[in-house]
């Protein structure tokens, strides 16, 4: 079988609303808005219009669960992201959907300060099983303010889990696995992604199926290099592997999943193998996913297997530009990936 | 004991787009004192931590409520451990009123593994099963009181959530987000302003364009409450449950009281308002004083009656702190557990430095 | 010319906490055919605009301020440059309006150097000297509108600002905060909500508890304004000016208007409404047609004189689109421009890679 | 003469007021209320109470500059961040307060988004002159909501300058520097630093001192290993200095006062020189200052100059907790940053 992205995130939040009366939908315009809020994609194999606003992810869930459980709220989302903490607070499974994760920005502190941190604080009285998902980083030609990626941030926090899936079986997968979690899950999805059709197993079309959340999935084997991507990256990595093996190039392509927790076992192993790693986000480049890696890497007995430095492709460290030249020089694509990965070999430069 | 009826002061309600609860309120002798008690004893933890602070066992940001004990008693004497009660870190009270005991407030404070949140939260950070905290960013607390009253709507329950703010904090923007969403969805949620005319240093009128919270909810009712007569409070609280539980949608409530003391601990008080004014509330609106001269005009209990509750909350404290001192600072594994719920935490967390790793199965 | 004066509709204002403006207004037929030709040709270039974006030559957000021109054109027309106007994401017009050209608006919207922000904003970011923009992070624009009125009344000026948002963003929290402040320190700061029904798809009913923008001010008085006539808007802006700038403190005014188009460009607009709704609310308050007919009426123009306007505003603008597009894209180098302001970067930056890294010793 | 570090920040703002009308200070209890938000501080060498709340910081400057230049506002951190940076886009330089950057996270939109991007996004129109201040990171007793460093958060946006200074040299320069500077600065003190006393030079007594945004400092030349840090832990460095030079080890230390621009230029020329590389910060250690700092030193030439992996020691990966025991195995002191150079010198485990 094979579904959208858009498809693959519905079909999780229909099952886990259909197994479990305490889950529920809240943000702006998941209900009864159509699938309106949409700025057009022009990345390539999209839809020339992809959804923003995911307002296409939640769409026919009012129709099969009703208002109570599909709740659309004002233009607040400080407001709206505290209402439906609390309401984790007692026992509820809320998930919280964001237009996208720049307007979580206004919503921040609910996120880590009230989510993230009383359950410690409390010693364990106040649970908080949410759920945050909306779309992350950029989509195209939305300028500055609606394109940053917040994976490094929110997996900056104990206390959070960050996944921050790539494909349809990642989107079902894990965001099932997001909504059983006691714990408050920052998910963060891609837009541009969402229109995007991938192949679904048997077992993934289940409403069984789960995915572990701090897992990284090695979804291309390979013994030259290592390339650790997460979101829309892990593709254009894929792409990059395909195009690194037309010139005998084996890379080893790893889909993190999770930003926190972090997977480090899978990728120590893989470098263990390959001795060279690149590590591909499409956030800015400080304080980012490939700093963490690095840094993880080079503390860690993996740091005697490496030949190469390591290298990290990411956005550029500029507020994204409208201009389509300009945003095209923003973030990485495959090309840049295989030129890193190429001088990671000293087959460049 | 028998109900009998008293008549509130006709001064203590006053209301916004509704009318105000009755002035008579039927009260037992029992209930009156039980507040009498529950009073005393909350100045009496109170003024221990006070001292507990000075001694340096008290680390951080300790708030007292003294002067403002009517309003955590009164509430709570017209809810039940169904309702939900949330608010800033001003909160010691609720924890004895809702199912903590003495030695569990205290040992939070101290900082030991007896504590509420066994040793992890500190004075702000103070919860039970019947309180939800304890919250200390300004304002963060009432979203989520409206998220509370959004599950009892939820789940069909009869039952109220007080969502509790300063003066100070009723500017919170988010706070105003909470009011639109509790009245468009119509939740059990009484917004509670605990008016104590000062936010930190700033006088209400310099913090608020308009100091009569009541009236800050736009289309919500609101009553104004004096907040230092516990027998208002109670039948404000009861009303106001009633209200909301009734599918009337969200109301709110202001209660007029004073802080006795500084913000916290280590402001003196006394720069930004005058030794009079303190002494004149003090004197003239004490909430525990003004029960007591009820008692005695009603004559439910004589003079030495109320004096040995006073004895004993104080030797009940006294005894609880010499027990909370006892009490162990928690185990150093405590530092991991609870960030994540127990069994779902990743295998392995990091110290300080690289060699400093936890792993969950060490548990 | 000469001026002359006209009576507004008896229902063109509303007012809470305060008097309404006369229903007299002076105008001079000047005024009227300025504003005409201003309507006309927002609206020529917001067609053109949908014109581009159905020809993918402009991407992402683009929001059309189509049925809403009176609101801009009302505004700018009772202010100098001096005044500021800050707003939300669908504010082409006063680009137009405040200092910018045809050329540089189309050109911001394909993204060409030429443009208001050198192509790096797009549609939603547009900003002249005299218009602040341009903001695209609902209500984040009405605090920093309440600051541009504080710096106006720090540097002692007699100058106003127009912070202005949708129904749908006023149940933003921050802009309480704003109204509270503004209140408190008593700002030259005029808060506009442009009501026009709809935030998205939510219907105002559906994200206000209060639909009547104009008195959720609280203490601050406000006026409601009927947005599709463009001499009431005029005329309420210019008394909104002048309120503000004679030291009266903050206003509320709301202009109900109606947006013909969807929200942005990818809505059809049709899912949440009737096509019977936008229907009448065309033939019935269209901003400019109702302009038209006051000028027929009055004998200030043929209409053969307005068929002219329309016609050279459509040559205008196409003009000025064929020019556009003949701009070219920003230089490579103007990536790291105006990240920080000139001369103050850091010595270099990195791109996505690392050997792409830009020095400014390369400029 | 000697300053604390509070008083230095004092005497910045005073002189830059003096200097310039359009400076002003916004925030909660900066004028009136004088000193009374305090939370005890337990640590060593600094005063039993230190301000929280930076009255103190600001004590004395309504009586000089009067209500007009130094605004009391309510508790609205979103709100009066936003009418700051608006004031800041006419032309007025804001100093922006905040009673601890935990609280700034309600405004952190405006802080990102709002004076963070509108420059670029503005191609050049809007300005935006502006400081952001407060205390960062942990004081003491306060737990977990109180205690987070946002310095690697502010340290990833591209159009925000952010600078920690450590001792009252760093904050007198850098303040005045950062009020001069026409880009939003974030400038994050540290509560536990305020009542330090530290020698004052006579060239930073005057009132034209300026030190250089983006600029490390060593603090202490060595020749055996660099030691990177900000803020507080620049005090413990010095010690742990102190400490190995009793075995005989020199160590130098790097101040890097500015997180962003990362002065990565003074690091890689210490570390080809001493080979071997610890960075030591007490926020949490994902997606942190020290993660950074090593993955641009192992993709710059100073890789191969490493002769043992780059220590990271920070924060301990938890929500702060409350017991004095607790915290005290949360943060980084002295001895932890030398048993991590030991390792890195191969002279431990
Ligand atoms: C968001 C945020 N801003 C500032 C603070 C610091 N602060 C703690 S209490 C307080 C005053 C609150 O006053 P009020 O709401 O009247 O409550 P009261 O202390 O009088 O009970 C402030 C400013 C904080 N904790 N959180
Ligand atoms: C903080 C934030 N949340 C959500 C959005 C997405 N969004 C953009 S416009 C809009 C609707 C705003 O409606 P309204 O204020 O009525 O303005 P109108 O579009 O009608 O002019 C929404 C939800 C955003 N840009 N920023
Ligand atoms: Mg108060
Ligand atoms: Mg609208």
């Amino acid at each position: 079988a094979q579904m959208t992205v858009r498809e693959a995130l519905n079909a999780a939040m229909e099952e886990e609303m259909l197994r479990d009366e305490n889950v529920f939908i809240i943000g702006e315009e998941v209900a009864r808005y159509n699938g309106a809020y949409k700025v057009r994609s022009l990345a390539p194999n999209t839809a020339t219009t992809s959804s923003h606003g995911c307002i296409q992810v939640t769409k026919g869930l009012l129709d099969k669960f009703g208002e109570k459980r599909v709740v659309d709220t004002p233009i607040t989302e400080m407001g709206f992201a505290g209402l439906a903490i609390g309401a984790a607070f007692d026992g509820l499974r809320p998930i919280c959907e964001f237009m996208t994760f720049n307007f979580a920005m206004q919503a921040i502190d609910q996120i880590v300060n009230s989510a993230g941190k009383t359950h410690y604080m409390s010693g364990g009285v106040l649970p908080c099983p949410i759920v945050f998902r909306g779309p992350n980083g950029a989509a195209a030609g939305v300028a500055a303010q609606h394109s940053q990626d917040y994976a490094s941030w929110y997996g900056q926090v104990p206390g959070l889990k960050v996944v921050s899936p790539w494909n349809a079986e990642d989107c079902k997968g894990l965001l099932k696995s997001a909504i059983r979690d006691p714990n408050p899950v920052v998910f963060l999805e891609n837009e541009l992604m969402y229109g995007v059709t991938f192949p679904m197993s048997s077992e993934a079309m289940s409403d069984g199926f789960l995915l572990p959340i701090g897992k990284a999935k090695v979804e291309r084997e390979g013994s030259d290099l290592t390339i650790v991507a997460h979101s829309k990256m892990v593709g254009h990595s894929m792409e990059a592997a395909e195009e690194l093996a037309k010139e005998g190039i084996k890379a080893e392509v790893i889909n993190l999943r999770s930003i926190r927790p972090l997977d480090i076992d899978t990728i120590k192993k893989s470098v263990k193998k390959t001795n060279r790693l690149l590590v591909a986000e499409g956030g800015y480049p400080a304080f980012g996913v490939g700093s963490e890696i690095c840094a993880q890497i080079v503390e860690s007995e993996a740091f005697d297997y490496l030949d190469a430095p390591v290298e990290r492709v990411t956005g550029a460290d500029v507020p994204t530009p409208y201009a389509v030249n300009l945003e095209g020089l923003t973030f990485p694509d495959t090309s840049v990936i295989v030129k890193a990965a190429k001088r990671a070999l000293y087959r460049s430069n | 004991s028998e109900p009998f009826t008293v008549k509130l002061h006709e001064d203590s309600f006053r209301g916004y787009r509704t009318d105000v609860p009755s002035l008579d309120v039927e009260v037992t002798k029992d209930e009156l004192l039980t507040w009498y008690k529950q009073m005393t004893l909350v100045r009496r933890v109170e003024q221990a931590a006070d001292a507990l602070y000075k001694q340096k066992l008290i680390r951080g940001f300790c708030h007292l409520a003294i002067g403002q004990e009517a309003i955590s008693v009164g509430i709570n004497s017209a809810t039940t451990f169904e309702d939900k009660i949330i608010s800033s870190y001003r909160t010691h009270p609720f924890v004895l009123l809702r199912g903590g005991t003495l030695k569990s407030l205290v040992g939070e404070l101290l900082g030991r593994v007896c504590g509420v949140s066994k040793g992890k939260g500190g004075s702000m950070h103070v919860f039970t099963e019947a309180f939800q905290g304890g919250h200390g960013i300004v304002g963060a607390q009432v979203p989520l009181g409206a998220g509370l009253a959004f599950a009892q709507k939820y789940k069909g329950k009869k039952t109220a959530t007080f969502a509790m703010y300063g003066d100070g904090a009723s500017n919170q923007g988010q706070v105003f987000e909470s009011y639109n969403m509790a009245k468009l969805w119509n939740l059990p949620c009484i917004f509670v302003c605990e008016n104590n005319k000062y936010g930190m240093g700033t006088p209400a009128e310099r913090s608020s364009s308009n100091t009569e919270y009541y009236t800050r909810g736009d289309k919500i009712p609101g009553i104004q409450v004096n907040g230092m007569d516990i027998i208002a409070v109670h039948q404000a609280s009861k009303w106001a449950k009633e209200w909301v539980t009734s599918d009337k949608g969200p109301l709110l409530v202001e209660f007029v009281t004073y802080r006795y003391a500084g913000h916290s601990m280590s402001d003196p008080g006394t720069t930004y308002r005058t030794r009079e004014e303190i002494q004149r509330m003090r004197s003239t609106q004490d909430p525990i004083r003004g029960l007591q001269r009820y008692i005695s005009e009603w004559g439910l209990a004589s003079e030495d009656d109320l004096k040995a509750v006073d004895k004993e909350a104080k030797a009940e404290v006294d005894a609880a702190v010499e027990e909370a001192k006892q009490s162990p600072y928690p185990d150093e594994k405590e530092l991991w557990t609870d960030i994540y719920s127990a069994g779902t935490e990743p295998p392995f967390m990091r110290g300080r430095e690289r060699e400093e790793v936890f792993h969950y199965s060490q548990l």
